[in-house]
């Protein structure tokens, strides 16, 4: 309420002498309730999205301000949607603020009983290391077939797994790599 | 008239949600609620003796008043800030004034109770502005009354149901428990001779009292069962034959013995804050079991023959 | 001066909003195309920040929200109930009527509804808010002002519904807002704009009615004859409540009053009653005086 | 995929969401929808709104049965018997869409006459190899058309000697099999000819007669002694589906994993694919199969697969027996009908986009760069090779097979194998910490200190830090914006695997070896945005393929064969038409109409619903006003109508292909499946599953009851894989007699990585539980919210126990089938945590797709299971209490 002090603020003289006698509604209103507005209103920009979650394709829009999100909601444009969203939907802004996501690094070194910092440039290269060298190992020109040898031109020392949550982009490069590196052990959530 | 733990009601067929409650139970903490009533009214009603003390000359009954009405008043205000969820904001009590709220005219009935009561009881025992601390006592025994009865209200115009529908008799049961709280205290204190008045008043208070909650524990139909049944049954039983002892006493003994006197009285305030304490539990007993909200509201529905009251 | 019970048109100009005011908004949930998935319970808490509040599989169906409280503004009932008891035939072929209470085959009615504040016409809690925290908004709505509440409680002793409550650790009472903030920018509260099959409906209330009454209709058509309103009689216990549903079972199947009625509506008994002790008080204490000396 | 693929020649939804709303009656059968598809699930309730009747049939009642008119509890797994029988009653009644079925399917076409049927051999088809456990399909041929010209004589004997060599020559052809099958995710599988047709249908060994035959026995007595479905309520649900059929009304069907997930996956889909067809409501508004996809983007990872046996546009990898040139690798399908006949250029145009300029016409494009399979390497082959030490390095992004994927002990004693592994992901989810927690630490059965991976777990960019397209249910990709940076070092898979590429690259720069050639002459260099990672648009643009002049193409009509042009995915070639992003369209549905063209982008060529030459009768008029789609035009002689036509724009419907065309030139005006190499739809499949030209209902590979109908208990070609960590319980086992199935509430997602850390979802459904009938928590003495043990031949976990009406006791013939419902989300971490029921899962795969049969048996007790070194042990109790040999060869 306004403050005490500043006799004029008082709620009670505006509910006496104005018309809601009763102190239930217009009288009783504090300062806050007269200013309040929802804060995607004071929001820098508001960026077209899609839920993550499945495959129905419900639009999101994404209030941004400050460069952190602090709404995620339905967009009414969409013709599948129309501006809903379901339980997961809906927790979408919790899913990318959560508090315990990871975003440093975790290394586990052989054999260890426990994680350790790692920092993201040595280990790309570390990892990219390893592709070259587990490549290399079990680089295989050639396999039996039915009817003999046949170039295979291949690795079987590496394998991937992923991507029905990952952008047709990202599962184009990996595509793209995995083939040229001869990787074919690749697949994805389409399996399970 | 001892009532067994049997309810007089049989049990009831309803539905409902997993047996949950459809209300909520009152977020009142105990004691600081059932306390805030008992002082609410002995605080109420030592204001009225007072000021019957100041008119008729009784200094050691007015003494002692002034202090249980001013003293009453500063603890109730305590236990009453005590219960908030945000106690620092207990001025907000006073934004506006809502009629509809019990507790917003009661916080007017109190507030202004609270400083002539004190300004009365400071002037008495200093000495200081005599005429005016008469004139804050006068002030402080007009809101006497109003004090000790208005938490009836407060518990009244709720939902719970052993509350609500006792709403008739509460005020009657807490002006008396007040009174009797008030004539108690005086009975305790004050010498056989300037006592009268107290135990008159005790005694009053008391069949008042007995009156009104009898007629709520008696009372037919599944609402009154929270009153006879469990702590709040024990609690409602022992506070009726305390006081009944008391007055028994009171009237036996009560102006020989000042043994006796002090005994009666203190039998008196306990008996009323048992009171208190038993109604208090009754209200919380008939939230928690939803058969109180349901069987009632369906009765009163067939009772109206199931008029239109939900479009079909 | 401003009415306590009963029909009341204009429940904004009733709190003092001069003629220019909005329309009343409210909500109107349609339980028959309610799918349970929560949605609103949870774009609701998004919304507005509030605390999770438990992590406890109560083997209620699939509600392991409980109920409405200070940290739940928003909770989807469920009901697992025979179908045998529809008041329908369940023997043999069912009419082609829209069966959406049952299963075709008399198997097992599961009853869903998303439960929210009433937001009524004559609001208990609002009533007997001594601070003035509680209020109504220009839209009709009642929403607890958190920077006034000094958390006394009394409102949850008057709701008739058990929606409102106190946060244990905040010590303020909190309760559905209908997106007030919202509101005032001109959009549509959090719940019903994820309700995926629109059960809750939020508009005009007037309006809302209306559509509630030709769903009714439509529904009693196909057969669906355990369909009723709940809340939406201006003349009942609270005036007509602002969010009001369509139910397909008693209401206290879902855990909601049969007969909800503001307390406000017998104050008036009860301030007489308090009159009459605090005079009797007063007589008391005058008859104690005029006794004889002793 | 096959299942649609091989049917209409696409392996996609055949329409889309909102047309939900104009059927007449929607079947929902292999799906939760309300619960999975929530949002998705408005449309089915606005159709219930105008009066549409809605059918549930799933084993239990979900919260789609709760808004259903009808819901049939059936037993897991039955589901063709059930389906079957629904096309008996149709084809029995003589209640099928005559007209269409003529016109549009090979019901006319006549059968192969060495061709026999699972009624003459007992459950098996002709041509089954019992030791190789597949199919030689060379007997389910179409028989040649009466008179040929010699040019098609020549051709047909020229292709029987393809076939032939291949089937003779290759015993491990599965992958070429399954590459085929799975290959028809776009483009029928060839036939070699149009071949005889008797329009008449009433030759014996034509089509119709053969699937009359084929079903007779799949009666609603045997439905009710297979599926526990009563008659009564089986005709219910056949006249609700035949009364809403034909030319005024239309039937919709919607699917999941429901029937994905089986052995005999494939199969489910190509039965309501047959009833569909027999009803004719493919290629019409509110008909189709609406396929419901799981994941966000799980369509688009099949369109652009990360998957084993196919590259982008659903072109097969090279399988090394057959394929070491292009024109090898083309050859199967180039030159035949439709237009997967142009798979040349779809394929040049795939390896100008890999290798740039490295690939030209003298060195077939760069077609030896491309690895070769050999055979099937499907993710639980390839886990079996991890727990036998033959592949060493693993990368898990954004996935979770501790828990999503089936059999988790098998995963994670394969990831405990390995030398290195990689985990993207937002959280640290059960397959990034399994050698710190994971349940066989508690048992005793792997010790972190003895498990010699090397992890790196890198924090993934979530939806919101990067820019990208998904691919929906409906094919339609959708475009995100980026609205935030990704906080710390997270970053999107796009950033890490450019930078990855690079690296590796650079570590192979001076490499004269051929072996590494691939890498260097890659394609890698793309513009770089602000982070330094590729810009996502640069990327969807080299998907969309470009022309000689660099220019966007906008059809793949446009690709050529020369080496002119270059397309990452031909059947998204039009994404990136006129230069812009067509996914980032987003015209409000309210200036559009219900097809709503301008948002979003679907393939192919922003079709919305497929087929759909088929919603005109074959004059080219509307089949009714009310189902009014696409139509000839006369005036205009172009096909016109709500959608772009799913057909050759200006091609009459009463042209006639002449002799010898290939092609699109081969499709005739009545051919509305353009994909396929006859354009008709394939009641009867000569060629592309692995399994059988008709759906035949074969029992789980683990089965509570014998099969009913046939000998044969189990798909004969069902791919088996053999290792100790893999046993199977011994059908109608007294020791594990109840029927378990998993699936998803709405309130969790998959895994739970992404709805099991987040509080709002956790409170919502906060602990594992299964849901059992209170006849079967009676016979078990389970106690409501009490603990139990459910317990396979891999292993036993605990769940608290919801005894509910919602699961019914199934009568089969004398019997009580109990069914036991596992929600699977849970695993060791997030705010709540629990047991993984995937765990139980047995691997037994659809052999055409491999997915697992996610449908077992099982025993369950009350109490919780056994801690630590008990619980192997408590297993193995049962194991042998079962008969099945420890450790030892497979029986």
């Amino acid at each position: 309420m306004a403050d005490p002090r500043t006799f004029l603020g008082w709620p009670l003289l505006r509910q006496v002498t104005g018309a809601d006698r009763l102190g239930r509604g217009h009288a009783a209103r504090s300062e806050r309730s007269d200013r309040l507005t929802p804060r995607t209103a004071s929001a820098d920009r508001v960026v077209d999205s899609v839920c993550p979650f499945c495959a129905v394709g419900c639009a999101q829009k994404v209030f941004v301000k400050d460069g952190e999100v602090i709404q995620i909601e339905g967009n009414p444009a969409s013709p599948i949607s129309r501006g809903r969203l379901c339980p997961k939907g809906s927790a979408s802004k919790q899913l990318v603020t959560s508090p315990t996501r990871v975003t440093k690094v975790r290394y586990r070194r052989p054999y260890a009983t426990d994680w350790e910092d790692l920092d993201r440039d040595t280990a790309i290269d570390m990892i990219a290391d390893r592709v070259v060298e587990t490549r290399r190992k079990y680089w295989e020109w050639e396999a039996d077939g039915p009817d003999g040898r046949r170039r295979t031109r291949r690795t079987l020392g590496i394998a991937s797994l992923g991507g029905a949550t990952l952008d047709n982009e990202e599962n184009y490069l990996m595509k793209k790599l995995y083939t040229a590196m001869g990787a074919i052990q690749i697949e994805n959530q389409a399996r399970i | 008239m001892a009532r067994g733990e049997a309810p007089m009601v049989p049990d009831v067929e309803f539905e409902s949600y997993y047996g949950r409650q459809i209300i909520k139970t009152p977020t009142w903490k105990t004691p600081d609620v059932p306390l805030y009533l008992f002082l609410g009214g002995l605080a109420g009603c030592s204001a009225v003796l007072a000021e019957g003390a100041a008119l008729s000359g009784r200094p050691e009954l007015e003494r002692v008043t002034r202090l249980a009405a001013a003293g009453g008043a500063a603890a109730g205000t305590v236990a009453l800030v005590h219960d908030l969820g945000r106690p620092e904001r207990f001025l907000n009590m006073l934004r506006v004034l809502k009629p509809t709220s019990p507790l917003s005219v009661g916080s007017f009935i109190l507030a202004p109770f609270s400083a002539l009561s004190g300004a009365a009881a400071a002037s008495h025992v200093t000495g200081l502005l005599p005429r005016l601390g008469r004139l804050a006592g006068v002030g402080a025994g007009v809101l006497g009354p109003p004090l000790a009865t208005y938490t009836a209200a407060l518990l009244g115009n709720t939902v719970v149901p052993a509350w609500h529908e006792a709403h008739r008799e509460l005020p009657f049961v807490f002006g008396g428990s007040g009174a009797q709280a008030a004539g108690g205290l005086a009975m305790m204190l004050v010498p056989l001779d300037q006592a009268g008045p107290a135990r008159r008043m005790a005694l009053a208070g008391a069949a008042v009292e007995i009156a009104a909650a009898e007629s709520i524990v008696l009372r037919r139909g599944l609402v009154a069962e929270p009153y006879q049944v469990g702590t709040p049954g024990r609690l409602m039983r022992i506070a009726r034959n305390g006081t009944a002892a008391a007055s028994a006493a009171t009237l036996l003994l009560g102006r020989r013995s000042r043994l006796a006197s002090a005994v009666a009285g203190a039998t008196y305030v306990a008996a009323s804050v048992t009171t208190r304490f038993g109604i208090f539990e009754a209200g919380l007993a008939s939230a928690r079991d939803p058969k109180y909200t349901v069987v009632p509201q369906r009765e009163r529905l067939a009772r109206q023959d199931g008029s239109a009251k939900m479009s079909r | 001066m401003g009415s306590l019970w009963g029909g009341l048109d204009d429940v904004q100009a009733d709190a003092g909003y001069d003629a220019d005011h909005p329309p009343r908004m409210g909500f109107f949930t349609d339980t028959s195309v309610c799918i349970g998935c929560k949605a609103c319970e949870v774009a609701c808490k998004e919304w507005n920040d509030v605390p999770d509040d438990g992590y406890l599989l109560t083997g209620m169906s699939y509600d392991n929200t409980q109920e409405l409280g200070a940290s739940t503004w928003r909770h989807v009932a469920f009901v697992e109930k025979p179908a045998v008891d529809l008041g329908m035939p369940t023997v043999g072929p069912p009419r082609d009527a829209d069966q959406s209470a049952a299963s075709g085959d008399a198997g097992i009615r599961w009853l869903m509804s998303s439960d929210v504040c009433k937001h009524c016409t004559h609001a208990g809690c609002l009533d007997v808010c001594p601070t003035g925290a509680l209020f109504r908004t220009e839209f009709g709505t009642v929403v607890v002002q958190p920077d006034v509440c000094n958390g006394c409680g009394y409102c949850v002793s008057a709701c008739p519904y058990g929606v409102i409550d106190l946060r244990k650790d905040d010590g303020r009472a909190f309760k559905c807002t209908l997106c007030y903030d919202r509101l005032k920018d001109g959009q549509t509260p959090a719940c019903a704009q994820a309700c995926p099959t629109e059960s809750i409906q939020f508009g005009e209330l007037d309006e809302l009615r209306e559509r509630a009454d030709r769903r009714l209709a439509e529904l009693h058509e196909r057969g669906v004859d355990v369909a009723r309103l709940y809340g939406r009689d201006p003349e009942d216990g609270v005036g007509g409540d602002g969010a009001f549903f369509l139910l397909l079972d008693e209401p206290e199947v879902y855990g909601l009053p049969p007969d909800p009625v503001v307390p406000t509506r017998t104050l008036g008994s009860v301030w007489k009653h308090v009159g009459y002790a605090a005079a009797a008080v007063a007589g008391l204490g005058v008859a104690a005086f005029s006794g004889r000396r002793r | 995929m096959p299942g649609l693929g091989t049917s209409f020649g696409r392996g996609g939804a055949t329409t889309n969401l909102q047309d939900l709303s104009n059927a007449d009656c929607i079947l929902i059968e292999g799906s939760n929808m309300a619960e999975a598809h929530p949002v998705g699930f408005q449309w089915v309730m606005e159709a219930k709104r105008r009066g549409a009747t809605v059918i549930h049939v799933d084993p239990r009642f979900t919260r789609t049965s709760a808004v259903a008119d009808q819901h049939v509890p059936i037993r897991a797994g039955s589901d063709i018997a059930f389906l079957g029988a629904l096309v008996n009653h149709v084809l029995s009644n003589d209640l099928d869409f005559r007209e269409y079925v003529v016109a549009y399917t090979n019901a006319a076409n006549v059968i192969d006459e060495d061709f026999q049927d699972t009624e003459e051999l007992e459950g098996l088809f002709s041509g089954y190899d019992p030791e190789a456990g597949q199919y030689d399909p060379i007997t389910w041929r179409y028989r040649p058309p009466a008179e040929m010209t010699d040019q098609e004589r020549q051709r047909a004997e020229e292709l029987e000697d393809e076939e032939r060599r291949d089937q003779e020559g290759s015993r491990h052809q599965e992958s070429h099999q399954a590459a085929r099958s799975e290959s028809h995710g776009s483009g029928g599988a060839p036939v070699s000819w149009k071949g005889l047709r008797d329009e008449t249908l009433q030759h014996p060994s034509c089509v119709f007669q053969i699937l009359k035959r084929h079903y007779a026995r799949y009666t609603p007595e045997m439905v009710r002694d297979v599926c526990g479905i009563e008659p009564e309520q089986f005709r219910r649900v056949a006249d609700a589906l035949t009364r809403n059929s034909g030319r005024e009304r239309t039937t919709a069907f919607c699917y999941a994993v429901g029937w994905t997930q089986h052995s005999v996956g494939a199969q489910m889909i190509r039965t309501a694919s047959i009833l569909q067809l027999l009803l004719g409501n493919i290629g019409r508004p509110g008909g189709g199969i609406m396929a419901l996809r799981g994941h966000a983007s799980i369509q688009g990872s099949t369109d652009i697969p990360t998957l084993f046996n196919i590259l982008p546009g659903y072109l097969p990898m090279p399988n090394a027996a057959h394929h070491q040139s292009l024109d090898a690798w083309v050859a199967d399908d180039e030159g035949k009908a439709g237009f997967w006949g142009n798979v040349r250029s779809y394929a040049v145009s795939l390896l100008k986009s890999y290798w740039g300029d490295a690939a030209t016409a003298d060195n077939d494009f760069c077609f030896d760069y491309l690895p070769r399979v050999t055979g099937d390497h499907s993710t639980y082959t390839t886990v079996k090779a991890m727990i036998e030490g033959r592949c060493k390095g693993y990368f898990v992004v954004g996935e979770n097979p501790a828990v999503g994927s089936s059999n988790g002990k098998m995963q994670r004693l394969g990831m405990a194998n390995l030398d290195w592994l990689v985990v993207r992901d937002l959280q640290l989810i059960e397959s990034a910490t399994f050698w710190k927690d994971g349940p066989e630490i508690e048992t005793g059965e792997l010790v972190t200190e003895r498990i010699g991976t090397e992890v790196f777990f890198l924090p993934a960019a979530s939806h919101v830090e990067k820019a990208g397209s998904f691919t929906q249910t409906q094919r339609m990709l959708q475009w995100r914006d980026q609205a935030v940076a990704p906080p710390g070092d997270c970053q999107s898979e796009l950033q890490f695997y450019f930078d990855l590429g690079r690296r590796i690259r650079a570590r192979l720069a001076g490499s004269t070896d051929e072996r590494d050639r691939p890498l260097l002459d890659l394609a890698w260099d793309y513009p770089l945005d602000a982070e330094g990672g590729p810009e996502p648009e640069s990327v969807l643009r080299e998907i969309n393929g470009t022309g000689p002049d660099g220019a966007a193409l906008s059809a793949y009509t446009e690709l050529r064969a020369d080496g002119s042009t270059a397309c990452g995915c031909w059947i998204y070639c039009g994404v990136y038409a006129d230069e812009a992003n067509q996914a980032r369209r987003r015209k409000p549905h309210w200036e559009q109409d219900q097809v709503a063209a301008e948002w979003g982008w679907v393939w192919p060529a922003n079709r919305r619903i497929l087929y759909n030459r088929a919603s005109a009768a074959p004059d080219g008029t509307p089949w009714s006003e009310r189902k009014r789609y696409v139509w000839w035009d006369a005036e205009a002689r172009r096909w016109t109508g709500a959608d772009v036509p799913d057909f050759v724009p200006d091609r009459a419907p009463d042209f006639v292909p002449e002799e010898g065309a290939t092609g699109p030139d081969a499709i005739g005006g009545r051919d509305p499946f353009v994909m396929q190499t006859d354009g008709k739809a394939w009641l009867f499949a000569p060629l592309g599953l692995a399994d059988g030209p008709m759906p035949t209902h074969y029992e789980p590979a683990e089965s509570p009851v014998r099969n009913p109908l046939y000998g044969q208990q189990s798909n004969p070609t069902r791919k088996q894989v053999r290792s100790p960590a893999n046993p199977l319980n011994p059908s109608w086992s007294e020791v594990y007699p109840y029927v378990f199935t998993t699936y998803r509430l709405t309130e969790h997602h998959t895994a739970g990585g992404m709805s099991r850390t987040l509080p709002y979802l956790t409170e919502l459904q906060p602990e594992p539980f299964c849901e059992v009938s209170p006849r079967l928590a009676a016979e078990r003495g389970l106690e409501h919210l009490g603990w139990a043990t459910i317990v396979t031949s891999r292993t036993a976990i605990e769940a608290r126990v919801i005894v509910t009406d919602r699961l019914r006791s199934l009568r089969l013939g004398d019997r009580f089938v109990e069914q036991i419902g596992l929600p699977y989300h849970w695993g060791g971490n997030g705010i709540t945590t629990g047991d993984s029921p995937n765990d139980l899962v047995n691997l037994t795969l659809d052999p055409n797709v491999y997915i697992q049969d996610k449908v077992g048996t099982c025993d369950i007790r009350p109490g919780r299971r056994p801690r630590g070194p008990a619980l192997p042990a408590y297993v193995a109790d049962y194991r042998r209490r079962a008969g099945i040999p420890e450790a030892g060869e497979e029986t």
